[in-house]
């Protein structure tokens, strides 16, 4: 792990590239590095997460500066800036089962080429998807799914990298920090080696390139 | 009594100790509130929480606690967090026992749509398509007409939710089930007839010789 | 979660039956239900766990007593007994490689059909098994696995019936509470509820059956 | 200098601050031994943890923290122990920099064959498979022949632990590269010439025109 600023962590990222983003609803949402993709314009993103949130919030400020080129969600709703970019075609949309979102994920962390999921089988969402059946049973063959950067937050960090995360902000961080070739993280918190149990460790050190430094 | 209130009262007689119970947003979310104190139910919110407990009072909530629709709640002692993997490995491997979802078309066959209306509204369909493929037990909780249009219908128009059948749908007027893989009226609601339920039914309703009033 | 006793817990368990047991090497298995698996002479189990142990210890005592007609597992080369009763086709032995072991329990817990794997691809662990490529590359199709019953074993566990695990007796044992029918605990320690913070707990009350309780 | 201490001291210095490394059991285990104290390496245990340490002080072993094998070992500050799906995700998913395995066999184009004879040894594969599978690098530490039989063959007689080649493999008399997709001979033992190490070497191995001594 190295520890950056802000600056330099975005300055990382290219116009064009593709980031996945933790947090659900604007939770667990790393706003430092959006506030600074905003601030550096990064444009054309592909941007891998859960839902758009909210204006004004989370990766919804991503849309509210109409950074998004294609989106990868399960939900969008709530933010209607998303909404209107996705009606003018002003991006791409691929919206996908929750449950198939984040095993696709993991499955791109973990090294799998994909999952078979019950989800969505005789629906719209097995348009173009191979339909593979075991002992009788069909399911829907859903590949893995990576990016080039992870922006993901954690509630502590220790000096190594270790994190771990705090109630409802974990959701799709701890799978994301494994399905990208730069892991870059903020943490509420950045405390010294053996602050953290082992046994409490949810993404343990080696995964984390980059972990925003205080101050 | 209010319409939404009769729904989320009878679907809460629907829960039995020790089941985990998902519920979605709208009248779903009403359900927790008519489910009797002694009654041990864990409540899942898929956004990496079991145990739920009530909005927190004033001053107490946290940014990092919320509901799927980010709205601040309390965790019950006892509860447990986790990530997004684990909270649908809980949904889509049967782990949850009930799921109380709304409704915008519940067919004959059972079949829910629940999550787009082309042209119109494409949201994206969040957990429900996980939700009804995985739980257990699938319940609708909606209002049986909207506009004056029958919900539950002959056939959906709108893209399904999944193929697999739900298991119950209450609404305001009745209690329809599929256990014989056909739309079933079990109950009907207080002061309510059969022959009211007919007609604002499009679907056809397999109709017992006795249709008990629903206990609420 | 109900409590029981562990006579009451393995009685329950029908000889025949397929029974998953947490532990590495006899590290996290639940000792107190093998012994009592052994009293209560179960036979002609169907026994998925990673390794056979060692003659004495853990699962090795399921061989010491010749219970096991079929196992599923990654090694057995530390056992001398269960190797014997392998050569003589008295056990019926299913070796698959770890990664591959752990994902197809996590899909039978997960309401997974299954996951692909680049692990075995070109290899003997490959027949019988579907190749399917995605991306141009070649993965094995691996299947969900469950069994009737899970045995684990925890450090912490609650009145609830939340889990935690400690240091590397963690291993399967979260993995396999998820994917049998029926789920039997033992812990080292029974604590109050709220003793195990909600952001600590491993495996959730609900996917827990039975916890033997104390004395 | 024992055969065993010359292979894990060359392979030490293959390893960098900030790896992730899996050692295998036997000549592997020895690596972590030559690893100077001011390189951070992660060593991962598969049975679930990260940052182990050396076998505890008398009476300090507790039956919970143990190594592959079943053998007590300690945890470094700022260790994490997690799952066996964690522990494979990361060994599948490329986010272990380096393995370093034993070795029946190793081919001219690379193969590895580890884990089984068959007839004979039937142990099972363990994390073997997945380990060459997934690792970023896939180091082989094994003594260059075995009862006077070479075990760097033109072909694996034995069945291969997978199909994806090695890319280094260091014996007590030579290190082996594939990064040409053929065995090259990369470095010879002290006091060992190449001529030697062709004479004891079954596979057809690529000669550059200086073989450098290890350096150890």
């Amino acid at each position: 792990m190295n520890p950056v600023s802000v600056e330099e962590a975005v300055a990382m990222i290219p116009s064009g590239a593709s980031i996945m983003v933790g947090g659900f609803m604007g939770v667990g949402t790393p706003e430092r590095l959006l506030d600074e993709v905003v601030r550096q314009q990064k444009t054309g993103l592909t941007l891998i997460s859960n839902d758009a949130a909210t204006p004004g919030k989370g990766v919804g400020k991503l849309f509210d500066a109409a950074l998004v080129s294609r989106l990868t969600a399960t939900h969008i709703g709530l933010n209607p800036k998303a909404q209107q970019q996705m009606l003018a075609n002003q991006i791409t949309v691929d919206l996908i089962p929750q449950g198939t979102f984040v095993e696709r994920i993991r499955a791109g962390g973990c090294g799998l080429g994909g999952v078979l999921t019950p989800t969505g089988v005789g629906t719209l969402v097995a348009d173009g998807k191979r339909l593979i059946e075991v002992d009788g049973k069909s399911f829907l063959l859903e590949t893995a799914l990576r990016a080039q950067f992870a922006l993901v937050h954690a509630f502590l960090a220790d000096y190594l990298g270790n994190l771990t995360y705090a109630l409802t902000a974990r959701n799709f961080n701890p799978v994301m920090a494994m399905a990208a070739e730069t892991v870059i993280v903020t943490a509420e918190h950045i405390v010294p080696v053996g602050v953290i149990a082992p046994d409490h460790v949810v993404t343990p050190a080696p995964l984390v390139d980059y972990l925003i430094a205080n101050g | 009594m209010d319409p939404q209130i009769i729904i989320a009262r009878r679907v809460a007689r629907e829960l039995h100790s020790g089941d985990l119970v998902n519920l979605g947003i709208g009248i779903p979310t009403l359900v927790a509130n008519y489910v009797p104190a002694d009654l041990k139910v864990f409540f899942q919110s898929e956004n990496g929480l079991i145990g739920t407990g009530p909005i927190p009072e004033q001053g107490m909530a946290h940014p990092l606690l919320t509901d799927a629709g980010g709205r601040p709640i309390s965790a019950l002692p006892g509860a447990a967090t986790f990530d997004s993997a684990m909270s649908f490995g809980l949904i889509r491997g049967g782990h949850v026992d009930v799921t109380v979802l709304g409704g915008l078309q519940v067919d004959a066959d059972g079949h829910l749509a629940n999550w787009m209306i082309p042209g119109k509204m494409v949201p994206g369909m969040g957990g429900a398509m996980d939700l009804v493929s995985g739980a257990r037990r699938v319940i609708v909780a909606m209002q049986h007409a909207a506009k004056g249009k029958s919900k539950i219908v002959a056939k959906c128009s709108l893209p399904l939710t999944s193929t697999r059948p739900v298991d119950l749908v209450v609404t305001d007027l009745a209690v329809i089930g599929f256990a014989g893989g056909k739309a079933t009226l079990m109950e009907t609601a207080p002061g309510v007839s059969v022959a009211e339920v007919m007609a604002v039914t499009e679907a056809d309703l397999t109709i017992p010789g006795t249709v008990p009033e629903m206990k609420l």
